[in-house]
């Protein structure tokens, strides 16, 4: 098969949608920490993505794509994007890698969740290359790049394990290993700009029809599917959270908007194999799951709180599994637990599990070593002026 | 009639309101205000240099109240808005002449 | 004919763009009202989105685009999506039924501006399913879904009545029926936030092109006609509302921008049937109607004051009958007035009004139903200290 | 060869895309101004957007790519888009034509740069159309329309001569003419909203990618490779400028944002003829290049303050030159020095000088002109006061 | 000299400042601040039990000005600024010792 | 002691603050605020028609200090604040009775 333009337009345009995620998240991080933080949030987005964009044409790709290396990883034959052309199957080769850098970048944006507000630039910049290097290419080759998770059969149709569990349970470990902010539990830390958090959570839901339909890598039906379903549980995962916030209190926008990310996170592994009456139902369990491990880890008092972990983290896991239970032969050509299918509901659970243990253990090894190393955290003053002013030099009036 | 004018740690708001409106001093106004006090800010070592931030957010609070709830005021900020460390802020109290209400014609003339 | 993969792509695209237009009408009224109420503005535009979403999956698609019931309704055939498959003509039918989703989610985030400021939340989520169930879908089913309108010939390329007089003059009947807001007219309640306003404003020019060039459903040159007359429509727009309100006084940004949408809108209906040159006329004269209509409406003391009625229902009529006078069968295969078709003019015009008078009348009687059943209003207290405290529980500093 | 749907779709949204860079430059600038001129701002890349919109379907695209004049300028055989059709090759050539217009759109916002804060409305609008009709369209007509530096064999991929070298030299020129800002080199005048300006950057980024991979007018190989190499080059840019200005003091994100911006603009002339490897060290050196060229700008003391010539300027001359040294037959057919080919080399060398100064001498003679006739500049109290309010009548709280 | 300190309600603003003009008082410092009055902020009614709003904007106007205007200033200020409700403000008369004006070298010294 | 609230141009809080560093006054807190003074704010030409823009944005610095401090502060506020055209600002003196620290319990009172 030759270079299908219209393949290309879409995963071109699709690269593009998933790329402006990456700010996405920052915005949508910035909006909710003290405004003395809000430009070292959107700013460690960007670094993000700057520095996997590098490690990717250099290492990552290779890593995540080349030929496999007993499951676990790729050979290094791809390393500067030696072999990857700009002809293929339906889309250039080089096409596909760049598709996959960008959900490489947002990954490691993600997982800034658990350091917001107290981590060291330079530390960050580090551990964001040992983590996408050592946590999410190996994810990525297990998933997609014929490592053992596919050859098992594990279904992962746009990042659940991948992109989700792994950034999800990395920032778990990372705010254990740097510990909670200053003052954490004595004051309260509101959100000071939701505007733009709601701006940054709009662009993550106009990413996401890109993220999850462009996985299709081709502009056909299960494309469709994909963007019907993505759209749909997020709408319900909105308005489940947005419900049971309002039970317990007030139906804020904030419960809103991290409900309709829940919704996504979750229909993201499902998304190429289920239909849309049960995005209905992936949806609103993810927002109501979610939400019961935000509350969980408030009463826990663990200062991951920007949520990554309740929401990519748990919703993740909850995805995984869901695929599990709800995929239709029909629509992806496997069948889940509601068919019949009990061995991929296993096959879903055993991968989940795997990805949730790495993720985490890895990224608390390495945290310890660059905190030992060069220190993760900045000092009580830097923290208490905030990253604004002490990492960047800079502040924001408005 | 005085006003107490305190200078307090943004984040120590609200235990200072909690701590007034417990011994029943609920009127107030507060300011969002920078400041730099008598170690001019905050010192961070950067690669060597030194740098200096010497304007710090801060919280102004102004209370205008009779004379006899000045000292028991100054406490109740002093208890709930130390934490001991440099930048804490300070307490000034000056006089006031004339309250006068704007809902209704009432009015407390300082003798 | 077969699914295209150029039309699928471009399509699942314009779907997300679109999209990505309610939270900009989010953002464009949020800037507009004071900042105690910015919040209350961006979520109502989520939250209207979310709900259609729901809405339309399960029966609003069907009401709209079942088999036609006595040219006033569609039937239930296919409530849950039934019979909606990823296969079709050209592009999948599941993906058209996307692409009108995104249409009924914006039209509700409109209408929000009638009732800004002021409305208590839960009302509007009631009110909101009410409504696009009672008026956008039935008006939706005239247009494009084989009812009265299109039986007759109107032509309603991408929504000038079922979208744009819907909203606008659903927004002028809520805002009689919820009253002005306390103070309005003794204290100037001018716009806190014009650059996310004017962010918004960008957000939904970017997402127009998709929802008139998307609405010949292919990448063909019908969509390129769209999507050239959108953009010279709303130049012009901007422009002459700019000129017009520099004459009286200032251009402010504000006025540019309206006059961008109300170019926008009036292109709406015409966009696949008129040439460039018509729409230097329709985009032009839209910005001085709309405007006018604003001033109107300011003279009268109406409190509709984020203008959705001056905007999207005086430009979406104009919109309307230019679609009749403008036509050309070069184009579209229609011609309007100025070819001499005399019974198209007509045809529109009688479209314009039904739609018109029906979206009033019946906005009227949901919104006094809901009022007497539930209350429409916040209470006095509540509307002082703002709805994003009041009915959201939190505030934006910056 | 007929019309394309691939190809029509892609570069629809492309046009989109690029449509978006220009409130992106107007919110990536907006940000960087004091509060007072934030909506001057941003309105001024509207109003750019606006005016050249209708002057390009007048008379503008007949100048670029009318039947060519003595290799410089178009004829006026297109005016009022005359024989501009719905068909074509490929893609219609009625979107070949709006395609080109999004690019006039956004040449005319960065410009605003060397007159930010303190050039009057009126003047701006008689300016922009000026500049747009006496530098644009020729540089257009010269690299894409035909003209002698096309015939000459120039390269210019997507507008490193047409876009950046002239609006980053024009922005030059009219820095000299209306002087600097009043209190400039007394008064610090820092960015007071970055969160904006990121915002802004990330639109910028996002649209870049349609900019450079749209030049390809299809979505193939070339586009696809424009696209991996403008990502990489912005990647590039960005963590050079961040090094650097770390070394010198703090890595500001402004120092981030517009690093990324460097390489974007180093690796639009080159990206449809340079590899991924060579995208490294074009976007790398770009980052350094124009932090210089800032550092001398500030040492200078002049105050172009937004940096359009530092960044567009001196970034597109690189890029122009760039193209010359790493061209690659492999990619888009033509050598450059390092495969040998001096030619090129030199040919790059003249277009990009020419291009500078016709650019730098045109805006300089057209703005005293304008000067002259009506005063570019506000008066010391309008300034003081700011532009919002004294040439919008508005004013942004938040 | 004294200072007048008024503490009013923002929406407000226009028609004191128009209400002061009328009668020649123009010079004005205006702070944007929150506060809470005797009444501790508004009561929201919220699914059976009662929530406080206890920081509501205002806005503060300073003023200084001669002793003999202080009256008329707050009877302008009462008048154009009641609404009647909770709410309203307070108006705080204290003294100022010296007015120096920066431009130029004129100075008022309160006798 | 007393309260010295210098009303500034906001561009010259930076030329303020470095003149009274250098002559040894640190502490200070500083608002933002707008105002008018007896010009009425500024006059824009507009098409014939003049427009009054009568709340510009200042900066006010507030300084507790000791009796003998208030005469050179005054003076170096006026030399680097000034311009010298209208809107340059007012500097209030006011009393002070007591000033508290809040990080532990020294205070000065005045008598
Ligand atoms: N003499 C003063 N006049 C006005 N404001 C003061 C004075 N002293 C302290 N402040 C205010 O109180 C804040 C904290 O002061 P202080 O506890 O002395 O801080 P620091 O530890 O920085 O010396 C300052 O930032 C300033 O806003
Ligand atoms: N004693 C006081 N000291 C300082 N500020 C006060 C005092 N009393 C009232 N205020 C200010 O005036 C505002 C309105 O006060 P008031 O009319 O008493 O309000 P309320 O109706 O809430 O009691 C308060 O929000 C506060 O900012
Ligand atoms: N009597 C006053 N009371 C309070 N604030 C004042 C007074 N006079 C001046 N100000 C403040 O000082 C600022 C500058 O005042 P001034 O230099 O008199 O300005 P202008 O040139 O506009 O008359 C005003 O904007 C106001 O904030």
């Amino acid at each position: 098969m030759a270079i299908d333009s219209g393949d290309t337009a879409f995963i071109i345009i699709c690269t593009a949608m998933v790329m402006l995620m990456t700010p996405g998240v920052g915005l949508f991080y910035g909006g909710m920490v003290r405004g003395k933080n809000i430009i070292s949030m959107v700013a460690m987005a960007f670094i993000a993505f700057a520095i996997v964009s590098i490690q990717w044409v250099t290492i990552g790709y290779s890593l995540a794509f080349g030929p496999d290396i007993a499951g676990f990883i790729g050979g290094l034959d791809h390393m500067f994007l030696a072999g990857v052309g700009l002809d293929g199957n339906g889309i250039p080769d080089m096409l596909f890698m760049m598709f996959q850098m960008v959900f490489a970048g947002i990954t490691l944006a993600i997982l800034t969740s658990g350091v917001a507000e107290r981590i060291k630039l330079s530390s960050f910049i580090v551990l964001g290359l040992l983590w996408t290097t050592f946590v999410y290419d190996p994810l990525a080759h297990w998933a997609w790049g014929g490592g053992w998770a596919s050859e098992m059969g594990a279904l992962d149709f746009a990042g659940g394990t991948v992109v989700h569990i792994s950034s999800g349970f990395g920032a778990l470990a990372l705010a254990l290993v740097i510990g909670s902010r200053a003052g954490f539990g004595k004051y309260s830390m509101e959100a000071e700009n939701i505007t733009i958090t709601l701006l940054g959570g709009a662009l993550l839901w106009f990413g996401w029809f890109a993220f999850n339909a462009g996985s299709a890598l081709a502009a056909d039906g299960i494309a469709v599917n994909a963007l019907v379903v993505t759209n749909i549980s997020a709408a319900a995962g909105a308005i489940t959270w947005m419900a049971a916030a309002w039970i317990k209190g007030k139906p804020s926008s904030l419960g809103l908007i991290s409900g309709a990310v829940a919704g996504l996170v979750a229909i993201t592994p499902a998304s190429g194999f289920v239909g849309p009456m049960s995005a209905i139902v992936i949806g609103g369990f993810a927002g109501l799951l979610c939400y019961g491990a935000l509350l969980l880890r408030v009463r826990k008092g663990l200062d991951e709180s920007l949520d990554a972990w309740a929401v990519h983290g748990m919703g993740g896991l909850w995805g995984a599994i869901a695929t599990g239970i709800f995929a239709s032969a029909a629509i992806g050509g496997v069948d889940g637990l509601i068919y019949g299918n009990v061995n991929q509901f296993m096959i879903q659970l055993l991968d989940a599990t795997v990805a949730m243990v790495y993720a985490f253990t890895m990224t608390f090894i390495l945290a310890k070593i660059v905190d030992k190393v060069m220190g993760l955290r900045v000092t009580e003053e830097e923290e208490y002026i905030g990253l604004d002013i002490s990492q960047h030099g800079e502040s924001t009036t408005a | 009639m005085k006003k107490v004018t305190a200078v307090i740690r943004p984040e120590k708001l609200e235990d200072v309101k909690a701590a007034l409106e417990e011994k029943g001093y609920f009127p107030m106004t507060v300011h969002e205000v920078k400041g730099r006090g008598a170690q001019k800010g905050i010192c961070l070592q950067y690669r060597g240099k030194q740098i200096k931030v010497d304007m710090i957010p801060k919280t102004e609070i102004e209370m205008v109240v009779g004379d006899e709830d000045v000292r028991p005021i100054i406490e109740i900020i002093r208890t709930s808005a130390r934490t001991g460390k440099f930048g804490d802020g300070k307490i000034f109290i000056s006089p006031v002449e004339i309250v006068a209400a704007i809902r209704n014609d009432e009015e407390i003339i300082s003798e």
